[in-house]
């Protein structure tokens, strides 16, 4: 991996001053927290320019976490299909998703910072795995908030959790999911900013939050670039797909491809659309588009991936949606389970549900005005469905 | 018609959630009665990132009632003939934006808390409010740093609100030393202008009256609502709010201002 | 990777005719599938010395399985135990083990010989599983033989295989583990040898299977070798260990180092330690070192890890023991189980029971005389635990 | 003392697993009063690999008996006196190979079959057997190529063992085409200096007879230690032996070679 100063302006590069993209982002927090949200924002920027902190971040990545992850041709179901589909196999880094990319740069930071422990929101538990990981690997404790619904549906990544050595703390409040992971997750930052990093797991949050993420995260689609480049005779795919919960995978993609001709297409669950249905609002730190009732109140969103059962989403995809930069869709759950079925009995891949959701958007859309025969497509499997296999099996027994 | 808040003692203002029972404006008409200075009226939201266990419970109770903003508002214009001390609502962004200031404007609300609203995100409700002859209050906390200390000592409308505690809101055993330094830095380094109120945790009428000291007074929510959740009536609360009064007021030693309670209530 | 053409002869290279390992190895088979064995030598010979095929098999490995897998110095441990301890991440490759270098092999040579249908054997489903995704990705049926007894234990790798399109039947004799499972595998593929390639899990069974199982697994050992050589300034680790079931990992891990000073240590479980308790014998096809009673009743092996569940060893382990180029050692459940929890806790990475012997020994021999302070190790993670979780869990809460 | 066999007519060979049942050489008569020719019988393998359900239920129950090949030797030793047809012992590779051949030679058995022990393992074995004066009888299969069906042929000792299925042992409904081609090989393209028996499979008298023109004989296993698992007794399958020997003789209509048995008991 090579060292790139990423250009300061342009589409998905550097946002506007104070964290915004368009009329979204922003840092709507507590006074409390805002020094703590400046001294990340100035640590962030400080690291990212430092090519001593990016060389390291790619040693970790490549020696720990199985960076470059593989390009995978999806033969069969590209014959089947009339297509070109790669699939950009984040289910082989390390814990089994993207979010080891995202935790390994907030944790080498927050080392750099002089914390020591990391607070976690999760809520397929992806993310709070990764954050344990990285937090046994660099010695910092960590502290993961998960809904306890979403502690009931993922169980294992609970004890996977504790095994790493993380404490996971069951979340009643609310609809006991993911954005109440979340505001747990901040009420306890705050009462603890001056040894503890708030390890966000997406590109939601406030400045610095959803550029920094997405920094992370820039690697799926740097590497996807230069390897759709290999694979491809127009260098570049007609179509770059990824799933959408708070949007860092598909943000770290589409960042590979921004300034490409590519259509850039975000998957989004059929019951956390927040894209689709939400309507401008602020939650969580930042201006964005959000699922809420005509009060203002926050819904729950309901989805098969409890990665993607959040109601809100990174304000830059707001912003991407606005600009028309980028396309939102979304699939159902049934469409979900059928897709990681036929990616595994096709290609032997099992996926997440969550990344199973931008298969099931090629599948629907092929050989449709959407999806023509014969065009070219990059999509990010965001993480492997081990995970997913016991809830998988209840649903399919049942 | 903004605020006007006394100046001949330290300033209590009371907190209720709106719409947390049946007969929550009662509660408007008790803390009136036993002297409030002001009262904080809290919109409930689904997802309130600053608060403790006490007044998510009364947020999600009151959500569970079907208690909504614009309601909550309505009862407020109903109870307008007979509140004599100023109204300050209290919501996060979401529904402050949603809601608009006109509407707050039109039941008579005279001042406005937003704690996810800093100062990088305040500047346009800063200017709707003043339009709208409302307070805008703005937050200074324990990390805030002196320059920006000064200016939100500088936006605030009305007082300062000052965050006793790195944390949440909810009753704690102590009032923190932090309080007594962020009040002694707003009042005496930067000389603030405006009240200086002490918010988050006061929890006892001697810690209130420790709050009062270091401050211009006190901001009470957790201990109350956690008082409502137990079944407390307007008039039981009212008690405690008479006791506050009395403390703040002098009425009563106030010799511990460190003093225990029985358990932590977080 | 290099397409290197093996040397005929040496240390694990070439078996003697017969595929014998001195005086282990062998073809003990029906006469029914000595023709398909021969079949299958002939083939797998003329398929390794074609560079086309060795080349597809390496395109297979990097943009399918995500080899090469990374190398991880263990930081944390390394320094607690006053040692350089690098571990070879095959829990990175596709589907969690190792398995899947064997199976792309035997896959690919199964449809170089017009075969149809995969038949395996599983103990702890990571092979099953392995060749589940092999037969998806191929176009080949797969029908995977397990002992009833693995399947409940392993009852997220059964709906795994499941979800890839594999059969798995149920075996019900003997003792319902992996060597019943063997058998039955065998007795099938004597009635379906025509279409049916036996995908074999281990470096065990009838000649060429040692050899070829091995030679598939070579590239652990091969990019081990490149990717230490790089990492230490002695070029060569002291000491090499993997954990041996059948032991197809550490043979792979060894080939790369047998020409080496390197001591190679094999960590067998206590309870199914065939190279430190069996005795000479024949079982499923090969003349090996097989735990046995007096009267040569096969016995039943009991660990913790069902993929080291299994009485016997392949031959060519017997005869490094025998001329001990390589020495074996044994390791306790509880020591097992200890060694997950520690790696986990230590350096972010969640180990497959299997693999957790290796790491279980070297947490018991650092320091000591088999292990003195100083020394550099390469360990071969051979899977990630993922399948073992809700194993663990149930231990560790009972 | 090697195998004798009869020349004058075909050949039956029934079967059964040692340890069985407690009386179980009372089969062994059994079998001989009902006319075989030779008789084989089985050590018990935990792991027995060409073995289908049925013969591993005999091996296994035999086993939960506490069966060892030595207590089956000496019950063979022991019934010495009483049998005068030959006895072939059958078992696997690692019980043959522990046992040692002196062990068989000293309690008569004339005869031995290894079925996991193909031309490539087998010269040790046949050196020592030969030595010992023991038949070491070696199998062929319907998938053998021409060179190595006259390699067993050549080096088989007291009959070629022509397994009729690519399969494992267990009854069929039908005796498999297959058995009939390698018969003919072995017979007609190889004049094969020794008896052909059909092995694996022949459940019926009809079944024996027709493997009895293919070849010169046949062995029967399954099919007999179904009905003990039942639990025939030495009398009752007796008969089953007396049916198979008529066939076999022709003392019984066998124009129908692939008849049907009720169910498929695989
Ligand atoms: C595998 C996987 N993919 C996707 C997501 C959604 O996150 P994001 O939208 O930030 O990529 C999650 C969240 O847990 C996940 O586990
Ligand atoms: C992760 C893992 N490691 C090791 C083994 C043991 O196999 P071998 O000794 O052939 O490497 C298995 C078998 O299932 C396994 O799953």
């Amino acid at each position: 991996m090579t060292v790139s100063a990423a250009p300061r302006s342009g589409v998905m590069r550097e946002p506007a001053d104070g964290g915004r993209f368009g009329e979204f982002g922003g840092r709507f927090v507590p006074e409390s927290l805002v020094p703590a949200c400046a001294e990340l924002e100035e640590a962030f920027r400080d690291a990212w320019s430092d090519p001593a902190f990016r060389q390291q971040l790619d040693m970790f990545r490549t020696v720990y976490a199985g960076r470059p992850t593989a390009l995978t041709p999806a033969w069969n179901l590209s014959a089947e299909l009339g297509l070109t589909l790669l699939l950009k196999r984040e289910d082989l880094a390390h814990t089994g998703s993207h979010k080891i990319n995202n935790v390994l740069g907030q944790a080498l930071l927050a080392r750099r910072m002089g914390k020591t422990r990391l607070i976690a929101e999760t809520g397929a538990g992806s993310h709070g795995v990764a954050t344990a990981t990285a937090a046994a690997l660099f010695g910092l404790q960590a502290t993961v908030y998960m809904g306890e619904r979403d502690m009931q549906r993922q169980a294992l990544n609970v004890f996977r959790m504790e095994l790493l050595g993380a404490e996971v703390v069951p979340v009643t409040s609310g609809s006991r999911t993911l954005k109440d992971a979340t505001n747990e997750a901040m009420r306890q930052w705050v009462a603890a900013v001056d040894d503890s990093h708030f390890c966000l797991g997406s590109v939601a949050g406030p400045h610095p939050y959803p550029w920094m993420v997405r920094e992370f995260q820039r690697v799926i689609g740097e590497e996807a670039r230069r390897q759709v480049a290999a694979e491809l005779s127009t260098g570049v795919p007609d179509v770059v797909v990824a799933c959408v919960g708070g949007g860092s995978n598909a943000a770290g993609t589409f960042a590979g491809f921004a300034d490409t001709a590519a259509r850039l297409i975000g998957v989004e669950a059929a019951g956390g659309a927040a894209l689709t249905n939400g309507t401008p609002g602020v939650v969580h730190g930042s201006r964005s588009l959000v699922l809420q009732d005509e009060h203002g109140q926050i819904a729950e969103a309901h989805s098969v991936a409890a990665g993607l059962d959040y109601p809100g989403v990174g304000p830059e995809h707001a912003q991407l949606n606005r600009s028309r930069r980028a396309t939102y869709v979304t699939v159902t759950d049934e469409e979900v389970v059928e897709a990681v079925r036929r990616l595994a009995r096709t290609e032997g891949i099992i996926c997440a549900l969550e990344s199973a959701h931008a298969v099931a958007w090629v599948l629907r859309a092929a050989g449709t005005d959407e999806l023509p025969r014969g065009s070219t497509v990059l999509l990010t499997l965001s993480g492997r469905g081990d995970k997913d296999v016991m809830q998988l099996r209840a649903g399919v027994t049942a | 018609m903004t605020l006007r808040l006394a100046t001949d003692r330290p300033l209590l203002i009371p907190y209720v959630t709106g719409g947390l029972t049946p007969d929550w404006t009662g509660y408007l008409l008790a803390y009136q009665d036993a002297g409030a200075d002001a009262i904080e009226v809290g919109l409930p939201f689904s997802d309130p990132m600053l608060d403790g266990t006490t007044i998510q419970q009364a947020s999600d109770r009151a959500l569970q009632r079907g208690a909504t903003p614009g309601a909550i508002l309505d009862d407020l214009a109903a109870m307008r003939d007979r509140l004599h001390v100023p109204i300050i609502v209290m919501t996060y962004a979401n529904l402050a934006l949603k809601l608009g200031v006109a509407r707050f404007a039109a039941v008579g609300v005279t001042g406005l808390i937003v704690p996810d609203l800093p100062l990088e995100e305040s500047a346009p409700l800063e200017a709707e409010t003043e339009a709208a002859g409302i307070d805008l209050i703005l937050l200074a906390a324990p990390s805030t740093p002196d320059d920006r200390l000064a200016e939100i000592c500088r936006r605030s409308r009305g007082f300062v609100y000052a965050v006793s505690v790195m944390g949440v809101t909810g009753e704690r055993t102590t009032l923190a030393p932090a309080a007594f330094s962020l009040a002694r830095r707003l009042k005496d380094e930067l000389q603030a202008r405006l009240p200086v109120l002490i918010g988050f945790g006061v929890s006892t009428p001697e810690q209130a009256a420790a709050g009062g000291r270091a401050g211009d007074g006190v901001v009470v929510a957790s201990a109350l609502m956690r008082r409502v959740l137990d079944g407390a009536n307007p008039s039981d609360v009212r008690l405690d709010v008479v006791a506050l009064r009395a403390a703040l007021d002098g009425g009563e030693s106030a010799a511990q201002p460190y003093a225990e309670i029985s358990g932590d209530r977080r």
